[in-house]
């Protein structure tokens, strides 16, 4: 019965809205999910926040005891002074950058499908970014002193250091939450407005008031509003580019084997909206499910996503490649000697194994047009690519330090519980923030899908 | 945008608003009132339609420029924060490295001009926009919650030099719009 | 040239199960854990360092602080500058001069007395542990009867009421037990006692003293003889499992001074370079220098003795006495304590014949007060506790209950006197046994005298008053002697009054607490009559344990001490524990594994103990070692390891046949600072023969491999006015840890305990790294200190995002604590991985007594925050504003790193690469001078000069 | 469609984001503010000390050298602190039954040393050389002020590490000739910056910015 209503619902690989809506029905049925009352919220939110809700505290009790311990909780060790912390924030990072990117570029590219899912990926972006900025600051080992890497004058005269990739991190990060958080916001002023004025209880419709700050769509707004967003995009196009490009010099500028490589902006740009597009695709797809939008979400988005998750895959196992490549033709024997411990003689050899198949393998099956038209097979792959993405960086921060220049300083790195715990712990602060996104604000883009309907079927723009 | 404030005092409306129900009617509206001589006027979308802000004599680049002059400001500032910090304030031998190693200052200074320009490009918006400006007179009008949903109005102000109550009604009427109603200052 | 062959990698070389499971698993050592440290953390974060590291630097209120002058400030003392002390440091009984740097009264840091013999400024790993000891909050701290605090009064009474019992009875029933005394005034009191009581007797026991050297001497000459080696004469030296180069040896300091010396000069100035052969079980330092390293069971050392004596068959037996054939009266056969004494008898005979005697040997008078077979003594004195003949009992120090030879059963023996007293420097397991305990003065709070290896009289004196209300052995004998209120420095004083002929006494002291020994008393050379080999005993056959002081902790002394605990043992990198080393062969013989644990018996007496496969080890052998399975030496090493002793039978004090090893279970992880043995086909450590060197003199950093300066895409920094830079010259380098120790103690590092170890968490700042090369069973030894390199292009500089690391206007690659917020980046970024990382609060800032022993010049760092070798930097500005107040430059020489003073081979060299002239200059002007992975173009200021060997060409082997 | 919001509320939401800006800004400068001022520093602040010891008195009055008390500063990072021994040289002879002075006494009788409070205190980590500032001609006023008109001491200077810095790089604004060093009266001459140069030079002043110069 559920799957009859979704094959009605959802107008198939050629479409970006279903049939039959007007003004009027897209404004509700967005409008709808959130004002839908408290008690008739989908049960699997419920659920899906209550699991989330006890992660976060397990994430609050792993960092009370982390600052009242310090960082030896971890398994962190010389040499792998580096280990979960880093490689969840450029986890998060990366999934954080497929907000953006479906936002801006695609924006520029006028891509209809975008529409439906870019609001959504904005807040994803955000909440993901959020999460990585805190493994930074957590991973210090005197982390009340992290306001020592902003420049700020300060009675000792001393400043960041901005050589350091970190500096560049710390402009990059932060500069990439607060853009990602305009961009968020201001798409959502004049969904504010309609909220406003469709919302019944006074005091939603003065908090909303608020919000919209007294947006009236009038045409002027319009015209300076469109103006605004358009260079917002235009800005954040090479910002998507530059952060993770960033966050890769933190390895590629050290001398470390493994690390110390050129190919690793591009490599892992790819790879960041590689994983964001499997992260929207593991949250949309359930969430269209349960708030009954296949109409909206429809399977075109989903090919398109699973095109491009597609083609980002072939680029960073073009990465992979030339990793293993450059190893033997650089002929330098730590090189080489870091590739074989890595992929074969190392401890965590079958870590590699495991992100070749996560990453490369499986998502191969995307070629054929049956898989991408498979709801649940989109999903695994998706669920897959998050795991391999991790992987990816796992291989790249541990197995490069485990073993380096000089054997008699070569180390073991093995996780504890603390640091699996402030994992798992902001996996549920994502979601916690994820699912009261969906239920407090309008997950997909009113005025736009109004756009999308004015553009589709101007024939019946107005149902009556 | 404020000119009612200058004139509110001797004015009874705010200005007369006509209600449409499909966008086309109202661009052929705008364009019909700013051909028959209407300036101070303006329109009320769901969401932004193609040339209608031209059909009411709107055009402004001021958006672009403030965020150009931002971007600029961001840049330099970032780039001359950094070689301030490494050459003047402070001067270390980092890893044998010149004191101006310009090419590391580049993310920042890139990353820098971004916020900045973002930034301004928001703000600026808003400010041109007025807001926030959580009362208007137009929010008066009844039905005019559906503007943010599905009705399309246009508004010509009392500001406006021909506007005259009765007139200026005769000639919204000739539009065939649903309605037109006052909008009480 | 012929590359020195290293392993590819141990799996190349695997050659059983079981070493193959060593083997691979470099990290048999490494459980994980999913926890915390253990208790013993919270304790240990304590033994390494103190007053607080301050906060945040913004917005913080700096609390309010008091400032304490004296009332009656000593005459001498300037406020905020060291005082330096002449004192002597015992170990088993022998001194060996030192001088201790006392800020504000406080004994700090430990170096070597120049002027003394045994030192000659150099110092052993457990001499700069001292410190450490002084400072332990776990000494005895009070007088105690039957385990009740009680007072030094209430004690004299009890010893007066003893004396006077033996007043009555001539002494019958009292006996003393001491350790091997070499003190004459304490001899003398002694023998004052003896005159008074004549029934009395004293008994000695050493547990790792000199037994078999005695023993030895008195089979060959009929009489004890000290042999004193001079190895700046000896071109060929020929070790019977002598491991000379080892701190337990006596006058090891100086042998290692003497032998490095004549290597040094031979690769400095071709002089002709010493050639070492080593006979041993097991693997020491003295094996891994020598050219010829024969492995074979403790007990075939004799017969492989007695071929060169008998003119040999053994191929390597008939090269070798060719090569002594050669250098007679420049060679020298040392026999080790570990042998049997006719062994030492064939080492006396063959230098005899090999015309060493007078030239290389030297023959003085016992130094021990009254060298006797210390066995026999305690086998007597056990024998008269059972049968009740002993009414009161008297141990001056020393620990039988738990090191006397198992056989003997002390402690029951022990349990049938009526009055037992012990002097001890911790409550530990004998005094657990005894009526009355008094806490010991420690050596740097008494006065007191003793001889060195070679007879030389040195002062003891104090350097702060003892903190617990010790009391020396002086003392306490004085009660016996009715002269319960002399101090002990009237009785040392007196002593030298009236050996000192003359009347300027008083200058003549003078002179002695300068210099802290009496100039001239080393024993003269004597001539012993011919040598006599004693008939052979049976030989033994079967599994042999051989015994060995820890190469760290020693006897058990010192096993309280943290800093020796955490201190990698030279050739396995173990801390914190003993092992069953066996060899690979061995260990596929009983299908044993690193890690098994065992139930190991002989002649009925059994013990429990992990095994460690130990590449070198003689086959069908094990050695273990002294020093653990302690249950009464405090919070440190209680239950740390297991007890040796209780296998150790007073017929065969250091090997004997016959042992049984049962495997009871597996997986026990130890903890070292070394988890890979080999090079991995790199070339950390460069070495060649002489004859190579002679041919290839650039063997070190051949023209393709280096780096040219201009190889750089930014101009080099100038140093104009200072350049400091490190030589670490690896053909000296004995690997005997002295440089770690000393560092520690100069630097405030923390210890952190067995846990962190395991996990590689160890602050040691100097590295020294072990590598293997050759084959498995047999392979060379070499050992490489790895200290910060002060690369001038520093890549742990360019990551900080903090600028808490930088570069000095002299080169050195700065490490500001306070600055450091641990982001780590630094040590990942650091191809040497010579940066330490506070992952917690290492650093003891909880216990009071520890504060003491801190450098005060140094930083004690917090949690979270980077740390590394400086240099020594706190010594530099010293040096630097002292010289600007004299306004002149820093002379060469005047900066001494901690390392460097320690070092008792003169490996390291530290000083200005600005002035030609200078001694690291001129080291690095050598083509042996190379640099760790040059080719990463960092430009360290810490350069190696590779090692040369010098083989005997019929034995060099491919 | 009734208004959501009063008329008012157009200037009030302008108002408010004008005053959130402000007080933001507010913040920021009086966390700075308070960071500069006494209750952090204690600048300017006589600190309670067992006896109300005088410099004033002692210096000015009496005319002792700064050198008679602290003996150590020409030769020890330590200027030195004087023993009991050192006041009670005189104070047996003078003011012998001063109610003041009993700690001094009490603690000559009972060889409890006074503990004085701290007026000038570098955190744990920071490492002072009094010896080689007053040889290269940094007088005692320089950086403790005219301790010779101070009835209770008290510090003049924060000791944050930029007024260190600020020396260490500019000497010549500070170096005076060394006769003058202990001349609490002395007055920087008009060329300062011209004397300070050629002293500079004579004395071999280096101006030293290197970390370790002061942390270790």
């Amino acid at each position: 019965m559920e799957e009859e209503r979704v094959a009605t619902l959802d107008p198939g690989p050629d479409k970006v809205i279903g049939p039959g809506h007007d003004f009027k029905s897209v404004t509700e049925k967005i409008g709808g999910v959130v004002f839908m009352p408290f008690v008739r919220t989908p049960r699997q939110l419920f659920i899906g926040f209550a699991v989330a809700f006890v992660l976060v505290n397990l994430f609050l009790v792993a960092v009370t005891w982390l600052f009242a311990r310090g960082v030896g909780v971890w398994g962190i060790v010389i040499p792998v002074a580096w280990g979960f912390a880093i490689v969840n924030f450029v986890w998060w990072i990366g999934i954080g950058h497929a907000g953006t990117l479906i936002s801006a570029i695609l924006l520029l590219l006028k891509q209809d499908w975008r529409t439906s899912i870019n609001r959504f990926s904005e807040a994803m972006t955000l909440f993901a970014v959020a999460c990585a900025g805190m493994f930074p600051i957590l991973h210090l080992g005197r982390p009340w002193l992290a306001y020592w890497l902003l420049p700020y004058p300060n009675t000792m005269w001393l400043w960041p250091q901005p050589r350091s990739p970190l500096i560049w991190d710390v402009f990059a990060v932060s500069t990439y939450a607060s853009v990602s958080f305009l961009f968020w916001f201001t798409g959502l002023i004049p969904d504010f407005a309609t909220m406003r004025d469709s919302a019944r209880q006074s005091w939603a419709r003065k908090i909303f008031g608020v919000l919209a700050m007294g947006w009236r769509s009038s045409a002027k707004h319009w015209a300076r509003y469109q103006k605004a967003y358009l260079l917002l995009a235009g800005l954040s196009t090479p910002l998507v580019v530059s952060v993770h490009s960033v966050v890769s010099f933190d390895f590629s500028v050290s001398i470390l084997p493994g690390w110390h490589t050129t190919i690793f902006p591009p490599y892992f740009v790819a790879g960041a909206i590689y994983s964001g597009f499997a992260m929207v695709l593991t949250l949309a797809i359930p969430v269209r499910r349960w708030y009954h939008l296949e109409d909206m979400i429809t399977m075109r988005h989903i090919e398109c996503m699973s095109k491009v998750m597609l083609g980002t895959g072939l680029i960073v196992a073009y990465g992979y490649g030339m990793e293993a490549f450059m190893a033997w033709y650089s002929g330098n024997q730590f090189e080489r000697f870091m590739y074989w411990n890595r992929a074969w003689g190392g401890h965590y050899w079958w870590t590699y194994v495991l992100l070749i198949f996560c990453n490369i393998l499986i998502p191969q099956a995307l070629w054929s047009r049956r898989v991408r038209m498979s709801v649940p097979a989109v999903f695994a792959i998706a669920l897959v690519v998050n795991v391999g993405m991790w992987l990816e960086r796992f291989v790249i921060v541990v197995t490069s330090l485990e073993r380096d220049f000089m054997p008699s300083a070569w180390g073991r790195y093995y996780p504890t519980f603390w640091d699996i715990a402030t994992y798992a712990g902001t996996i549920g602060v994502f979601l916690c923030l994820m699912f009261l996104f969906i239920r407090g604000l309008p997950a997909i883009s009113m005025f736009e899908m109004r756009e999308v309907v004015h553009h589709e079927e101007p024939s019946h723009a107005h149902g009556d | 945008m404020l000119t009612e404030t200058r004139t509110a005092g001797h004015v009874k409306l705010h200005g007369l608003m006509a209600g449409f129900r499909q966008p086309e009617a109202l661009l052929q509206a705008a364009r019909g009132a700013y051909a028959a001589g209407y300036r101070h006027m303006d329109a009320y979308t769901p969401m932004p339609i193609e040339g209608l802000a031209d059909a009411i004599g709107f055009q402004s680049n001021a958006v672009s420029r403030w965020v150009f002059a931002g971007g600029l400001t961001g840049a330099c500032g970032g780039f001359g924060l950094m070689w301030w910090i490494t050459v003047v304030a402070f001067p270390h031998n980092v890893a044998g490295r010149p004191l101006n190693s310009w090419i590391a200052y580049i993310p920042i200074t890139f990353e820098c001009m971004v916020l900045v320009a973002c930034f301004t490009a928001v703000i600026s918006m808003l400010i041109m926009n007025g807001l926030p400006q959580p009362y208007h007179p137009v929010f008066n009008v009844d039905e005019f919650e559906r503007a943010s949903r599905d009705k399309f109005f246009l508004c010509i102000e009392a500001t406006d030099s021909l506007f005259d109550a009765a007139s200026t009604r005769e000639f919204l009427e000739s539009l065939q719009p649903e309605e037109v109603s006052d909008v009480a200052p | 040239m012929k590359e020195p062959k290293y392993w590819r990698s141990l799996e190349e070389l695997q050659q059983s199960e079981s070493f193959r499971r060593f083997a691979e698993d470099e990290f048999a050592d490494r459980t994980p854990d999913w926890n915390d440290p253990a208790s013993r953390r919270r304790f240990l974060r304590v033994m390494g360092a103190s007053l607080a590291l301050g906060g945040a630097a913004a917005c913080t209120k700096q609390p309010k602080e008091t400032i304490v002058p004296y009332v009656r400030q000593p005459e001498e003392f300037v406020p905020g500058k060291p005082l330096f002390y002449a004192t002597s440091i015992m170990s088993a009984g022998l001194a060996t001069g030192a001088l201790v740097e006392s800020h504000l009264g406080r004994p700090t840091k430990v170096e070597g007395n120049p002027d003394h013999p045994a030192s000659l400024g150099a110092t052993t790993p457990q001499m700069q542990a001292t410190v450490l000891t002084l400072y332990d909050p776990d000494r005895a701290q009070t007088v105690t009867h039957n385990g009740n605090i009680d007072t030094w009064g209430n004690f004299v009474t009890a010893l007066a009421a003893v004396r006077d019992v033996a007043d009555l009875k001539k002494g019958a029933g009292l006996r003393l037990l001491t350790g091997t005394i070499t003190s004459p005034t304490l001899a003398a009191q002694i023998g004052e006692i003896l005159a008074a009581f004549p029934q009395a007797r004293w008994h000695q026991w050493e547990p790792c003293g000199s037994h078999t050297e005695y023993a030895g001497s008195v089979a060959a000459f009929g009489k004890a003889w000290n042999a004193v080696y001079r190895l700046n004469r000896a071109a060929r030296i020929v070790s019977l499992d002598a491991d000379f180069l080892d701190p337990w040896f006596p006058g090891s300091l100086r042998y290692t001074r003497d032998y490095t010396a004549k290597r040094r000069d031979a690769a400095q100035n071709s002089t002709e370079a010493p050639r070492l052969y080593v006979a041993e079980s097991a693997p020491s330092i003295t094996g891994g220098m020598a050219e010829h390293r024969f492995r074979m069971r403790a007990a075939d050392i004799e017969s492989f003795a007695e071929g060169l004596v008998e003119g040999a068959s053994d191929p390597r037996q008939h090269a070798l006495l060719k090569d002594l054939e050669d250098h007679r009266g420049s060679s020298v056969v040392i026999a080790g304590r570990y042998q049997q004494p006719r062994v030492h008898a064939i080492a006396h005979l063959l230098n005899e014949r090999f015309g060493n005697i007078g030239s290389t040997v030297i023959y003085t008078d016992p130094v021990e007060a009254n060298p006797t077979d210390q066995v026999a003594s305690l086998r007597e004195l056990v024998a008269e506790m059972r049968s009740g003949a002993v009414e009161a009992l008297l141990i001056l120090g020393g620990n039988p209950v738990y090191d006397a030879p198992a056989d003997l059963n002390f402690l029951e023996a022990l349990q049938h006197v009526k009055l037992r007293a012990q002097l001890g420097l911790y409550y530990n397991e004998t005094a657990e046994w005894c009526h009355w305990h008094v806490p010991e003065a420690h050596t740097f709070e008494s006065w007191s005298d003793a001889r060195a290896w070679d007879g030389t009289a040195s002062i003891v004196q104090p350097l702060i008053a003892p903190i617990y209300n010790g009391k020396t052995p002086h003392e306490v004998l004085g009660v016996l002697l009715n002269q319960a209120d002399r101090s002990a420095h009237d009785t040392v004083q007196d002593f030298w009054r009236a050996q000192h002929k003359g009347t300027d006494f008083s200058d003549f002291w003078q002179i002695a607490l300068h210099d802290g020994l009496i100039a001239g008393t080393a024993f003269p050379e004597q001539a012993p009559p011919a040598a006599r080999i004693p008939e052979a005993t049976a030989a033994s056959s079967g599994v042999e344990i051989s015994f060995r002081p820890d190469p760290c902790v020693g006897d058990g002394t010192s096993s309280n001490n943290a800093w020796l605990q955490e201190l990698p043992k030279p050739c396995n990198k173990m801390t914190w524990d003993n092992a069953l080393w066996i060899s690979a062969k061995t260990a596929e013989r009983f299908n044993l594994g690193t890690g098994d644990i065992v139930e190991l018996s002989q002649a009925g007496r059994k013990l429990r103990g992990p095994v460690w496969i130990q590449p070198g080890h003689a086959d069908e052998s094990l050695t273990i070692h002294f020093g653990y399975g302690r249950t009464r030496a405090g919070r440190v090493a209680d239950g740390v390891g297991f007890n040796a002793y209780a296998l150790r039978a007073s017929g065969a004090l250091w090997h004997g046949a016959g042992a049984q090893m049962k495997r009871i279970s597996h997986g026990y992880s130890f903890a070292t600072t070394q988890h890979t043995q080999t090079m991995e086909e790199r070339d950390p450590f460069r070495l060649a023969t002489v004859d190579e060197y002679r041919s290839h003199p650039d063997f070190a950093r051949p023209e393709g491999q280096r780096v040219t300066k201009d190889l750089t895409l930014f101009p080099m920094w100038n140093y104009p006015k200072y350049k400091w830079g490190l030589s670490i010259d690896l053909t000296a380098c004995t690997g005997c840890n002295a440089c770690m120790v000393a560092c520690q103690a100069e630097n405030n590092i923390a210890v952190v305990g067995k846990e962190e170890v395991a996990k590689g968490r160890h602050m040691n700042w100097i590295r020294l790294d072990r590598y293997f090369s050759g084959p498995v069973d047999d392979p060379q030894m070499y050992f490489q200190p790895v200290p910060c390199m002060h690369c001038e292009d520093a890549l742990c500089e360019l990551v900080c995002p903090v600028a808490a690391t930088v570069h000095s206007g002299e080169g050195l690659n700065e490490m500001v604590y306070n600055r450091c917020v641990g982001t780590r980046y630094c040590s990942n970024n650091c191809p040497y991985k010579v940066r330490r990382f506070n992952f917690y609060l290492y650093s003891d800032w909880y216990t009071r007594s520890l504060y003491g022993g801190r450098n005060p010049d140094v930083s004690v760092r917090s949690r979270g925050v980077m740390e590394k070798c400086s240099y020594c930097v706190q010594r530099i500005n010293e040096a630097k504003i002292g010289a600007e107040k004299e306004d002149r430059p820093v002379r060469d020489g005047e900066i001494i790193t901690a390392c460097q003073q320690a070092c008792p081979a003169n490996a390291i060299v530290f000083g200005n690469l600005n002035d030609p002239e200078s001694e690291v200059s001129r080291r690095k002007r050598q083509q042996r001078d190379y640099s760790l992975l040059e080719e990463l173009n960092t430009h360290p200021r810490t350069t190696y000069l590779a090692r040369l060997r010098h083989p005997n060409p019929d034995l060099e082997k491919g | 469609m009734a208004q959501i919001f009063h008329r008012s509320s157009n200037s009030l939401a302008k108002v408010s984001i004008a005053g959130t800006l402000l007080g933001l800004s507010g913040l920021v400068w009086a966390a700075y503010e308070i960071n500069a001022g006494a209750f952090i520093t204690n600048v300017a602040v006589a600190r309670e000390q067992p006896v109300p010891f005088s410099h004033k008195h002692h210096v000015t009055d009496d005319g002792i050298d700064c050198r008679y008390c602290h003996t150590s500063v020409e030769t020890s990072p330590f200027a030195g602190l004087p023993p009991t021994e050192t006041c009670m040289s005189c104070h047996s002879q003078i003011w012998t039954n001063a109610a003041m002075l009993e700690p001094v006494r009490a603690s000559f009788r009972t060889g409890q040393s006074i503990a004085w409070t701290r007026v000038h205190d570098l955190p744990d980590y920071v490492y002072f050389n009094h010896s080689i500032h007053v040889n290269k001609g940094i007088g005692c006023a320089t950086c403790h002020g005219r301790v010779d008109q101070m009835p209770l001491t008290y510090a003049v200077n924060t000791l944050y590490m930029q007024w260190c810095v600020e020396c260490h790089r500019n000497p010549e604004k500070y170096v005076r000739p060394r006769e003058q060093v202990f001349n609490m009266a002395y007055e920087a001459p008009a060329d300062q910056l011209e004397q300070g140069r050629r002293l500079v030079t004579q004395y071999k002043i280096q101006s030293l910015t290197d970390c370790v110069t002061c942390h270790r």
